[in-house]
C-alpha cells in the first residue's frame, strides 16, 4: 500500500492550492527558534523559517542548501564560507542578507540554548551581503548538521528588535509559510508566503496545526477526516489505521531509541559482567512485540539505527541468551540476584517495557521495583544521577555525534550513567574533529561496540517514525528526525 | 438498630448493594485461591486475545489475564477506599467534633480550613497532594484521604451543632456528665448515621479519584493491578480490544453503583419520615 | 419552720446575639431580666407566663445548665453562680430537670437501662447494686422493670416522661425544675404524671419549680405561683389567692383568655390587643404598658416594682 | 336555617403499611349544620385529622390508603367527584385550617400574595383585585396595618399573625364548610382567645359552618355547640354541648372530665389508666374496654353509638343496658 | 441584604487568602524546581543561580510568598516561567474556553436534573422514578473519562456527527462551537446532573411532605402549581448550594476533559503548570480555579438569599 501511493505521488504534477489541517500530539512552548526545545516547537518553526542548510527529503542525514546557495569548507576544515541566495525576503518584506545570518548566530548562542553547538565558532564575517564566512577555532564535524538543524533558523533582527527581544509568539523567518494567528493549545494557522525565494513553492494555501493529546480523539479526527495528517502515530495505531480505507500510513525507522539505561555508579550495576548478564537477558523481540506491536527495530548492537550511515551492524546481543546471563551473574558474585529500582517516567510505552524488563530479569535472579514519576521529577532524579535503573529514550537526530558524545562521553552532563570508558572517550573525541565520512562511520562502529559490550545501556529498540494521512495528500515526506519541513513540498489531490 | 438492619434488609436494591460489595471483599480476601493466574503473569503468545475459555474476559497488551487482574484488583480498590475514607473520617470526625462543640474561634479556624481545602476541586487537590507525596499506593490513600476531610469535617460539625443543643444532651449536662463523655455517648452515636452514609459514598468516589490519578499517570506504581490504572491502560485500545477497558470499566461502575445504593439505602433506613410507609 | 431551699437574687440573663458581625451593635435579648423569689422546702413555686417570657431560661439557669449574666443563686445557702468545675458537678446531684419534650430529652440511641445508669455513673452512686435501683424507680414510675434494654421510641409519651422522672429521681436530688412536663401530653395521661409528681413530692419532700403555660394545671400542682411578663415576674402570690384575687392587668387578662372546660360558666374575656413585643427591644418604662388596659404617663417611664401588697401577695404594678 | 352542610356516613379511612393495617378512622358517621360549630375531641391518634383530610379528600390518593362510605357535601358524595371537581371545592367552598401556623404557610412567598391565590385560583380575579381581597382578609382577622404586612414573608409574622394569615386564607373565599384542625394549639392563651373569637364572629356573620378539632375540652365548652368524642378511629359519645358537659355517658368521656385539674380543688385527679391503643392491633370488641372500669363481657362485642336522645349518642354496652 | 452579602464577603477573605497560602507552599511543596525544569538539557549550577536570583528564588519561602501576594493583590501573577507570559493573560486567554465548558455543563446538568429529580420526586415509585434513580446512579458511578472516550468513539467515530475534539470560538463560528462543546458537555455534565437530580429529588420529597404544601392543595391549587410554584422554589434552595459545590468542581473536573477533548482552557494549563513547575503559572491557576470557586459559591449564597427570604429580610 504504501509503496503505491508513493509511485503515483512522483507521477502527477502538484497541485497548487488548499489548506491542510495537521496535528501533533502537543503544542508548542514558544514560536522562538533560538530558544525552542521541544519537536512540537520545531515543527511550527522549521515552516516558518529558513536555515542555511537544511535536510534532504528522503534521506536521513544527506544536506542540501537552503538559504545557502552553494558552500565550501577549507582544507583544515575551519573556514566555511556560504554564499546566500539572493532576493530573499523576511515575510515583512525585509531583504535577508548575511547580517542576519550573523546576527542569527551570535543570537543563538546569547541565547544559551544551543550555544554548545557554536561554541568554538572564532568569527562571522559578512565581506559582502550575500557571503557568510564562518572560522571554528577547530574543525567540527557535525557543524553542517547544526546549521541544518531546524531551529538554528535566521531570524529577522528588526523583527527581534520590534518585539524586544522574544520571539515567543511572533513571526520573524523567510520560511515558505507566515504566522496568521497562534492559540496556545488550539491551533496555529500558517498561510503561503507569496515572496518565498524557491519559486512556485509552497503549494498550500493554508496550513492548520491542532495539537491533539487524547490518541483515541486523535486517531478519530484523523478518520473522520477533521485533519489531513496525524503527525506520531502510535504503534498499536498503526494496523487499525491500514485497514482503514482512504488513508496512507507512511513508517520509517526514526532517531527515537529507547534503553534501560543502568546506573554505572555503585551497586551491582557497577560491575560490567551484571550489566552484561542484563543485557543478555532481555528479550528485545518479545518488548518489541508487547510494547510496540512489532512496529519497532530492535537494537542488538548500538544504538545508531539502520539506513543511517553510522549505523554498525555488529550483532552483540542478537538473541536473549538466559545462560549466558547467569553465568555472567554468578561470575560476578551474584548468583542469587539483588533487588534494584526502576525509575521510569509516565510514557505509558516505557511504563509498560519496564514491567516486562521487571518480569524478564526476575528469571536471573534479579527483583526490580518499578516507580513512576512525574516527568519533571523523573528527569530532575536523572540529572542528578539519582536512580538505579530507568527505562526511558534519546532523540539522536541527524550527527552520529549527536548520539553518543553527550552521553557517553566521560563527564558530560546527560551521561547519566555515569559511564567512563577511556577507550570510547578517545574515539569521541576523534569522531568531533574528523571530518572524513568513511573515517568517522569507522571510529563510531568501534566506539558503539565498545558501549554495547560495557552495556551502560541496554539499548532495546529504535522507535518508527509513522505518519498518516489522508490519500489526497502527496508529497508529504515521512523523515526520521521528525521533521515536517517537506510541508513545503506537500500539495493536495482534491 | 434491629428496626435499621430491618429496614435495611427489606430494600431490596440496597440490601443487594451490600451483597455485591461483601462478594467484592471475599474476592479480596482469597484472590490467590479464585484468581486463574497471577495478576502480574505475562502470557506474550496471548497478548490482547479475546474473551475466551482459557481468559473468561480476555488478556491485555501483554498478555496478562484480564479477570485475575480484576480480581486482585479488588484488593487494591478496596483497600484504597478502606483507608482513604478511615482517614478522612478520623480527621474530618475530629475537626468536626472539635470545631462544634468548642465553637468561638476554634470553630471559625476548623471552618475556614475546611472551607479553603473545600474550595480545590478534588482531582486538583489529589493531583497537587500526588505530586509532593510522590506516586505510591500510600501516598494515593494520603491524597484522597485528605481531599475528602472536609466534607465530613462540615457534615460532623454540622449534625453535632444541631444535636449539641437538643434536650438529651442538656439532661446529660445537668446530670453532670463530662464534655468528653457527652462527645462519646451521646454525640457521636447520634451523629454517625449521615456520616456512615457519607462514607460509603466517599468510599465510591475514592475509587473514581484513584481511578482518574491513574489515568494522569500520579496514581499507583505502575504493574499494581488497579483498575484505575488497567482503566487507563486499556482506553486506548477501546476500539480493537474492547474487554481491557470495559471490564475493569464495569467492576468500577459496580463498585461505585453497589456503594451509592447501599448508601442510599442506610439513609432511608436511618430516616424516621418513611418508617410507616409502605414498601 | 419552713425552710429556704433556694433563693434567687436579682437573676438575669441577656443573650447576645452577634448578627452585628460588621456593624459592631450588638443585638441584645433580655430573656430573664431581674427575677427574685425563694423557694421553701417541700414547696411547689409555678411559673407561668407566654410563649417566650424567659421560662425556660430561668429554668436552666437554675440548673445552672447556663450562666446567668448578673444575680445570685443560693441553694441550702450555697452561692450556685461562684461554683465551678468539681463542685459544682457535685452539688449537681441535688438539682434535675424534667423536660417538657419527653421524646427528645431521651437519647434515642440508648437503652432505658443505660439512659438511667448514666447519672448514678457519673456521680459514682451505687456501685454494684445499680441494677436494683434502677428497677426501684422504674417501679416508683410505674414502669415495668422488664423493660429496661428498651430503646425510648418503644414507648408511648407518657412513659418516656416518666422515664425521664426516674432519672431525675436517680441522684436523689432534693430540687427538681419541671419544665412543661406535662405540656406534650393527652389530658389522660396529664393526670397520671400530675398525680405522680404530687405523689413523689409527698414520699421524698421534694422541692418543685413547676413551669407551665397551662394555668389550671398550675394552679393544681403549685402551692405559690410566679406569673412572667417579658423576662421579669409580674405577680407572684399564693396561688388559690391568685387564681381568686389576681391583682396585675397581665395576669387578669391571661386568666381571662383560658376557656374554662364548663359551658355552664360565662365570663367576661378581657382583650389584650397587640402582640408580645420582641424580647430584643422590649418597651421602656413597664413592659406590659403596650398592651395595658390600664397605663398611664407613669408606666411609660418608670419601670415598677415587685411590692408586696398583703398576705404575701408581690405584684409589680402602677395602678396598684 | 336548618339545612345540614356537611354529612359524614360510616366513613373508614384504612392504611396499608408493613406493620399492618391501620385502622385510623373505622366507621364514623357525624352531620355539621349551616352555622354550627361541632367539636371533634379525642386523645392524640384517635383519627381527627385523619377525618378531616378525609373529607377534603387530601388522602385517599396513594395507593395505601383507602377511604370507604360516603361524605355528602351540600348533597352530593365527595367520594365520588373527580380529583379537578374536589380541587374547585376545596379552599373555595370548603376550607381548612392546619394545626401548625409555623409551617402552613409556604415560607418562599409573601403572605398577601397566598392570600390572593385564592380568588385568583377559585374566581380567576386578576392578580390586582385579588391583591386587595387578600389586605381585606389581613384586615377582617385584625392583623393591624395590613396593606403592609401583606408585603412580609411568614418568617416575619409571629405564631398568632400567622394562624391568623392562615385563617384569612381560608375565609378568603367565603367557603360554607370550615375544618379547623388544632388552631389554636401551638398558640399562647393570649392569642388563642383571639383567634376562637375571630371563629365565633365568622359563624355568626357568615352562617360558616365549622368542624373544630381539638384536645382542649376548654375550647370545646367556650366556643362549640355540639361535639363529638373520638377514640381509636371511632366516635364514642356524641352530643350538645351542655348536654355532654352536665350528663357524660361514656366512660371515657367521663374519664376526661374527671381528669382535668378543678380551679381551686387540690384533691387527687383521677386520670384514666393505661394507655390509648396501638392502632396496629386494635383490641376486638369495644376499643376503651381494656381501659375501661366497668368493662365486663359484653365488651367483647363492638357497641354501636346509639341515641339516647334526640341529640345525644353513645357507642358503650352500659348505656344500652340501662 | 446588603448586610448578607457583605457577612459573607467578609467570611470569604480569609478563605480566599487561605487558598493563596496553600496554593503557594503547595506548589513550592513539589520536588523538582522550575528552574531545573526549564534549563532541562543545558543545566548547570552557575545559570541556575542566575535564573533563581531573576525569579527571586533564592529568597527564603516566607519573603517569596509575600512578594507574590502583595503583587497579586496589584492584579499582578506574574510571568510564566516558560513562555514568560503574563500569567494573568495565559489565564484570561484560557478562561472563556473553561467557562463556556462549566457553564453549558452546568446547563445541561440543570436542564436535565430538576425536572427529572422533581418529577422523580412526585411520581414516587413510577417507572420515571425508576429511571431517575438508574440515571442517577449511573451518573455519579461512571468515571469521566471513561464516558468521554466512549463517547468518541460512539459519537465522533461510528456516527460521524460531532467533532472528536478541538476547539472553535462561539465568536467564529457559534455552531462549529456548540458542536465541539457537546460531547465534552456530556461528560462533565452528567455526574453533574446525577448528583443535582438526586439532591433534588430527595429535597422535593421533603418539600412536598410539608405542611404548606398540604395548606395549598386544601386551598384548591391546581397540581401543576403546586409542584412548579409552591414545592419547586423551596425545593431548590438545597439545591443551589449543591450547585454551587458542582461548579467548582466542574472547574476542576475540566482538568481530565480539557485533555481528552483537547480544549484549550485553565484545566489542561494547570496541568501543563504542574508538569512544567512553572510556579508562578501554577500558583495562578491554583489561586484562580479556586478563588472561582469561592466565588461562584458566594454567588449561589446570594441567590439562596433570594430564594429564601428568611435570609433576604
Ligand atoms: N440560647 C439562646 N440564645 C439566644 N436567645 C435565646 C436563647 N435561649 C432563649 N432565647 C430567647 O430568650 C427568650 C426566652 O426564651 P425561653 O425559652 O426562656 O422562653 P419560655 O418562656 O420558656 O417560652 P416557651 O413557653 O415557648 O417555652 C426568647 O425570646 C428566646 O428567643
Ligand atoms: N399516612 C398514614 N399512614 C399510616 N398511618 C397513618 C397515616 N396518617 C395517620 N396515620 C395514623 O392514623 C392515626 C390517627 O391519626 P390522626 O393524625 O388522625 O390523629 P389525631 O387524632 O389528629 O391526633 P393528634 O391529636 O396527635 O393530631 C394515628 O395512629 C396515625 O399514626
Ligand atoms: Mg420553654
Ligand atoms: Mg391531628
Ligand atoms: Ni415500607
Amino acid at each position: 500500500k504504501n509503496q503505491k501511493s508513493t509511485v503515483e505521488e512522483t507521477s502527477i504534477e502538484p497541485k497548487a492550492g488548499g489548506e491542510l489541517v495537521i496535528s501533533d500530539a502537543t503544542d508548542a512552548n514558544t514560536l522562538d527558534p533560538h530558544k525552542a526545545t521541544t519537536a512540537a516547537s520545531m515543527r511550527y518553526i522549521e515552516n516558518m523559517y529558513s536555515t542555511l542548510l537544511r535536510y534532504k527529503s528522503g534521506t536521513y542525514g544527506e544536506l542540501e542548501g537552503d538559504l545557502a546557495k552553494e558552500y565550501s569548507i577549507s582544507e583544515d576544515g575551519k573556514v566555511y564560507t556560504f554564499k546566500l541566495h539572493e532576493g530573499v525576503k523576511f515575510h515583512n518584506g525585509d531583504p535577508l542578507t548575511s547580517k542576519d545570518v550573523k546576527y542569527s548566530i551570535e543570537r543563538i548562542i546569547a541565547n544559551e540554548v544551543r550555544a554548545p553547538q557554536f561554541e568554538f565558532v572564532e568569527k562571522i564575517e559578512t565581506p559582502d551581503d550575500h557571503t557568510v564566512v564562518i572560522t571554528l577555532k577547530q574543525p567540527v564535524a557535525p557543524f553542517l548538521t547544526f546549521l541544518a538543524y531546524p531551529m538554528n533558523a535566521i531570524v529577522n533582527k528588526n523583527v527581534v528588535e520590534q518585539n524586544n527581544g522574544s520571539l515567543d509568539k511572533a513571526d520573524a523567518g523567510s520560511g515558505p509559510f507566515q504566522l496568521v494567528e497562534w492559540k496556545k493549545d488550539q491551533h496555529l494557522i500558517l498561510e503561503k508566503f507569496p515572496d518565498y525565494f524557491v519559486k512556485g513553492k509552497p503549494y498550500l494555501d493554508k496550513v492548520i496545526w491542532k495539537p491533539i493529546a487524547d490518541n483515541t480523539a486523535r486517531t478519530t479526527a484523523l478518520r473522520n477526516k477533521e485533519i489531513d495528517i496525524m503527525l506520531q502515530v502510535e504503534p498499536q495505531d498503526i494496523k487499525k489505521l491500514e485497514n482503514n480505507n482512504g488513508f496512507v500510513v507512511k513508517s520509517v525507522t526514526g532517531t527515537f531509541w529507547e534503553y534501560l539505561g543502568l546506573n554505572t555508579s555503585k551497586g551491582p550495576l557497577a560491575n560490567k559482567k551484571v550489566r552484561q548478564a542484563i543485557a543478555w537477558a532481555i528479550d528485545r523481540e518479545s518488548l518489541n512485540k508487547l510494547v510496540k506491536f512489532g512496529q519497532a527495530k530492535v537494537l542488538t548492537g548500538g544504538p545508531i539505527p539502520e539506513g543511517h550511515w553510522a549505523h554498525d551492524n555488529s550483532n552483540i546481543y542478537p538473541k536473549r541468551d538466559l545462560e549466558k546471563a547467569k553465568q555472567l551473574m554468578k561470575e560476578a558474585g551474584y548468583e542469587k540476584g539483588f533487588k534494584v529500582t526502576l525509575k521510569v517516567s509516565p510514557k505509558q510505552d516505557q511504563v509498560n517495557a519496564a514491567q516486562i524488563i521487571k518480569q524478564q530479569l526476575k528469571e536471573i535472579g534479579i527483583e526490580v521495583e518499578v516507580l513512576t514519576q512525574e516527568p519533571s521529577i523523573f528527569f530532575d532524579a536523572l540529572g542528578k544521577k539519582d536512580f538505579e535503573m530507568t527505562v526511558v529514550g534519546w532523540v539522536g537526530f541527524v550527527d552520529p555525534d549527536e548520539y553518543l558524545y553527550n552521553i557517553f562521553h566521560t563527564g558530560e552532563i546527560w551521561n547519566q550513567q555515569n559511564y567512563s570508558n577511556p577507550k570510547v572517550d578517545e574515539l569521541l573525541e576523534k569522531g568531533r574533529v574528523t571530518i572524513d565520512q568513511e573515517e568517522r562511520k569507522k571510529i563510531y562502529a568501534d566506539a558503539q561496540k565498545l558501549i554495547a559490550e560495557d552495556a551502560p545501556m541496554v539499548f532495546l529498540y529504535v522507535n518508527k517514525q509513522t505518519s498518516a494521512f489522508v490519500d489526497s495528500v502527496k508529497d508529504f515526506d515521512v523523515n526520521p528526525t521528525v521533521t515536517t519541513i517537506s510541508l513545503r513540498d506537500t500539495w493536495l489531490d482534491r | 438498630m434491629k428496626e435499621f438492619w430491618y429496614r435495611f434488609y427489606k430494600n431490596k436494591l440496597a440490601f443487594s448493594g451490600l451483597i455485591i460489595m461483601v462478594v467484592y471483599a471475599i474476592l479480596a480476601l482469597l484472590a490467590p485461591l479464585i484468581a486463574p493466574y497471577g495478576p502480574l503473569e505475562m502470557h506474550p503468545d496471548q497478548m490482547l486475545s479475546a474473551p475466551n475459555s482459557e481468559h473468561i474476559f480476555g488478556t491485555d497488551q501483554f498478555g496478562r489475564d484480564i479477570f485475575s487482574r480484576i480480581i486482585y484488583g479488588t484488593q487494591i480498590s478496596l483497600k484504597v477506599g478502606t483507608i482513604s475514607v478511615g482517614i478522612s473520617l478520623i480527621l474530618g470526625v475530629t475537626m468536626g467534633v472539635v470545631a462544634a462543640y468548642y465553637g468561638k474561634w476554634v470553630d471559625s479556624l476548623v471552618s475556614r480550613t475546611t472551607d479553603v481545602l473545600f474550595s480545590f476541586p478534588d482531582i486538583l487537590l489529589a493531583l497537587a497532594l500526588m505530586a509532593v507525596l510522590g506516586t505510591s499506593l500510600t501516598n494515593v490513600m494520603i491524597a484522597i484521604g485528605i481531599v475528602y476531610t472536609p466534607i465530613f469535617a462540615r457534615l460532623t460539625r454540622g449534625s453535632v451543632l444541631s444535636i449539641k443543643n437538643s434536650l438529651y444532651v442538656e439532661a446529660a449536662r445537668s446530670i453532670g456528665v463530662s464534655n468528653l463523655q457527652i462527645v462519646l455517648r451521646h454525640i457521636l452515636p447520634n451523629v454517625m448515621a449521615p456520616i456512615i452514609v457519607q462514607a460509603t459514598l466517599s468510599f465510591a468516589l475514592a475509587i473514581l479519584t484513584e481511578a482518574a490519578l491513574s489515568f494522569l499517570g500520579l496514581g499507583v506504581e505502575p504493574d499494581t493491578p488497579s483498575w484505575g490504572i488497567m482503566l487507563n491502560e486499556g482506553k486506548d485500545f477501546m476500539e480493537t480490544a474492547w474487554w481491557i477497558a470495559v471490564f475493569p470499566g464495569l467492576a468500577i461502575t459496580l463498585a461505585v453503583l453497589s456503594l451509592n445504593v447501599m448508601g442510599d439505602g442506610m439513609r432511608d433506613a436511618l430516616d424516621p419520615h418513611l418508617k410507616d410507609e409502605v414498601m | 419552720m419552713t425552710q429556704e431551699l433556694i433563693k434567687v437574687e436579682n437573676l438575669k440573663k441577656y443573650f447576645e446575639s452577634s448578627s452585628g458581625f460588621i456593624s459592631k451593635e450588638k443585638k441584645v435579648i433580655k430573656a430573664v431580666d431581674g427575677v427574685s423569689f425563694q423557694i421553701n422546702k417541700g414547696e411547689t413555686l409555678g411559673i407561668v407566663g407566654e410563649s417566650g417570657c424567659g421560662k425556660s431560661t430561668m429554668g436552666r439557669m437554675l440548673m445552672r445548665l447556663i450562666k446567668p449574666t448578673e444575680g445570685k443563686i443560693f441553694f441550702e445557702g450555697i452561692d450556685l453562680t461562684a461554683l465551678k468545675g468539681k463542685w459544682l458537678k457535685e452539688q449537681r446531684k441535688n438539682f434535675q430537670m424534667v423536660f417538657q419534650d419527653p421524646y427528645a430529652s431521651l437519647n434515642p440511641r440508648m437503652t432505658v437501662y443505660q439512659i438511667m445508669e448514666e447519672p448514678m455513673r457519673t456521680h459514682g452512686l451505687y456501685i454494684g447494686k445499680r441494677k436494683e435501683k434502677i428497677k426501684e424507680l422504674l417501679d416508683i414510675v410505674g414502669i415495668p422493670s422488664s423493660y429496661m434494654d428498651r430503646y425510648p421510641h418503644e414507648f408511648s409519651g407518657g412513659q418516656r416522661q416518666r422515664i425521664g422522672i426516674a432519672r431525675a429521681l436517680a441522684v436523689e436530688p432534693k430540687f427538681i425544675v419541671a419544665d412543661e412536663p406535662v405540656a406534650a401530653l393527652d389530658v389522660s395521661i396529664q393526670a397520671q404524671i400530675l398525680n405522680l409528681l404530687v405523689d413523689l413530692q409527698k414520699e421524698y419532700g421534694l422541692t418543685y419549680l413547676f413551669i407551665a403555660h397551662d394555668l389550671s394545671v398550675v394552679q393544681y400542682i403549685s402551692k405559690r405561683v410566679g406569673v412572667m411578663y417579658l423576662g421579669q415576674i409580674v405577680e407572684l402570690s399564693d396561688s388559690d389567692e391568685l387564681y381568686g384575687n389576681p391583682l396585675h392587668p397581665y395576669t387578669k387578662a391571661l386568666f381571662s383568655a383560658i376557656p374554662v372546660a364548663d359551658p355552664f360558666v360565662k365570663k367576661e374575656r378581657i382583650q389584650l390587643y397587640g402582640e408580645l413585643p420582641s424580647p430584643l427591644n422590649p418597651p421602656k418604662g413597664c413592659k406590659f404598658h403596650t398592651r395595658c388596659p390600664l397605663a398611664s404617663k407613669e408606666c411609660q417611664i418608670k419601670e415598677p416594682e415587685l411590692k408586696d401588697v398583703g398576705n404575701g401577695h408581690y405584684v409589680a404594678c402602677h395602678a396598684i | 336555617m336548618n339545612d345540614v352542610v356537611l354529612k359524614v356516613k360510616d366513613l373508614k379511612c384504612h392504611f396499608h403499611t408493613r406493620k399492618g393495617i391501620v385502622k385510623a378512622v373505622d366507621g364514623v358517621n357525624f352531620e355539621v349544620k349551616k352555622g354550627e360549630i361541632l367539636a371533634i375531641v379525642g386523645e392524640s391518634g384517635s383519627g381527627k385529622s385523619v377525618t378531616s383530610q378525609a373529607i377534603m379528600r387530601l388522602i385517599g390518593q396513594k395507593n395505601n390508603e383507602r377511604i370507604e362510605g360516603k361524605i355528602f357535601f351540600r348533597g352530593e358524595n365527595l367520594l365520588e367527584k373527580s380529583e379537578e371537581e374536589m380541587r374547585r371545592l376545596r379552599g373555595n367552598r370548603i376550607s381548612m385550617i392546619f394545626q401548625d401556623p409555623m409551617t402552613s404557610l409556604n415560607p418562599a412567598y409573601r403572605v398577601g400574595s397566598q392570600i390572593a391565590e385564592v380568588p385568583q385560583i377559585h374566581e380567576k380575579k386578576d392578580k390586582k383585585s385579588s391583591w386587595s381581597i387578600a389586605i381585606d382578609m389581613l384586615h377582617r382577622v385584625g392583623i393591624p396595618s395590613s396593606e403592609e404586612r401583606a408585603n412580609d414573608y411568614p418568617h416575619q409574622f409571629s405564631g398568632g399573625m400567622r394562624q391568623r394569615s392562615v385563617i384569612a386564607m381560608a375565609l378568603a373565599s367565603n367557603p360554607d364548610l370550615l375544618i379547623a384542625d388544632e388552631p389554636t394549639t401551638a398558640l399562647d392563651v393570649t392569642i388563642q382567645a383571639q383567634i376562637l373569637d375571630l371563629m365565633n364572629d365568622l359563624r355568626n356573620q357568615m352562617g360558616t359552618a365549622i368542624i373544630m378539632i381539638t384536645h382542649d375540652l376548654g375550647i370545646v365548652a367556650e366556643l362549640c355547640d355540639s361535639v363529638a368524642v373520638m377514640y381509636a378511629g371511632r366516635i364514642v359519645e356524641q352530643a350538645p354541648i351542655k348536654e355532654l358537659f352536665a350528663s357524660p355517658k361514656h366512660p371515657y368521656t367521663r374519664g376526661l372530665l374527671a381528669s382535668l385539674p378543678k380551679p381551686g380543688i387540690r384533691e387527687r385527679l383521677t386520670p384514666i389508666e393505661g394507655q390509648p391503643p396501638n392502632l396496629h392491633d386494635v383490641p376486638k370488641g369495644c376499643m376503651f374496654a381494656p381501659r375501661c372500669p366497668h368493662a365486663h363481657e359484653k365488651c367483647s362485642e363492638q357497641p354501636m353509638l346509639n341515641n339516647i336522645n334526640e341529640h345525644h349518642k353513645v357507642a358503650c354496652w352500659l348505656e344500652e343496658e340501662m | 441584604m446588603v448586610k448578607f452579602i457583605l457577612k459573607r464577603i467578609f467570611i470569604a477573605i480569609p478563605v480566599l487568602f487561605g487558598i493563596s497560602i496553600i496554593a503557594f507552599f503547595l506548589v513550592r511543596l513539589v520536588p523538582g524546581d522550575t528552574v531545573t525544569a526549564m534549563l532541562g538539557a543545558n543545566y548547570n549550577e552557575e545559570q541556575a543561580e542566575v535564573l533563581r536570583s531573576k525569579y527571586g528564588l533564592d529568597k527564603p519561602l516566607m519573603v517569596q510568598y509575600f512578594i507574590w501576594i502583595s503583587n497579586v493583590l496589584q492584579g499582578d501573577f506574574g510571568e510564566s516561567t516558560f513562555t514568560s507570559q503574563p500569567v494573568i493573560s495565559a489565564i484570561m486567554e484560557r478562561l472563556p474556553v473553561t467557562i463556556e465548558l462549566t457553564i453549558l455543563s452546568l446547563l445541561f446538568a440543570i436542564i436535565i436534573a430538576i425536572p427529572l429529580g422533581s418529577i422523580a420526586a412526585i411520581r414516587r415509585n413510577t417507572l420515571i422514578d425508576y429511571f431517575a434513580s438508574f440515571f442517577g446512579l449511573i451518573g455519579i458511578s461512571i468515571p469521566r473519562f471513561w464516558l468521554a472516550t466512549i463517547m468518541i468513539l460512539l459519537l465522533s467515530l461510528k456516527m460521524g456527527r460531532l467533532p472528536s475534539g478541538g476547539f472553535v470560538s462561539f465568536f467564529e463560528d457559534p455552531i462549529a462551537n456548540l458542536q465541539c462543546m457537546v460531547m465534552p458537555v456530556i461528560a462533565m455534565g452528567t455526574s453533574v446532573g446525577a448528583v443535582i437530580m438526586r439532591m433534588t429529588r430527595s429535597t422535593m420529597l421533603e418539600v412536598i411532605g410539608q405542611e404548606y404544601i398540604k395548606m395549598a392543595r386544601a386551598k384548591g391549587v391546581p397540581n401543576s402549581l403546586l409542584v412548579w410554584k409552591h414545592a419547586l422554589k423551596n425545593a431548590l434552595i438545597p439545591v443551589v448550594t449543591v450547585i454551587g459545590i458542582q461548579a467548582g468542581y466542574l472547574m476542576g473536573g475540566t482538568v481530565v476533559i480539557e485533555q481528552i477533548f483537547s480544549l484549550p482552557g485553565i484545566g489542561l494549563l494547570a496541568l501543563q503548570a504542574i508538569t512544567n513547575r512553572d510556579y508562578a503559572l501554577l500558583q495562578g491557576t491554583i489561586l484562580f480555579i479556586a478563588s472561582a470557586f469561592v466565588i461562584i459559591n458566594l454567588f449561589v449564597d446570594i441567590i439562596y438569599a433570594f430564594l429564601d427570604p428568611k435570609i433576604r429580610y
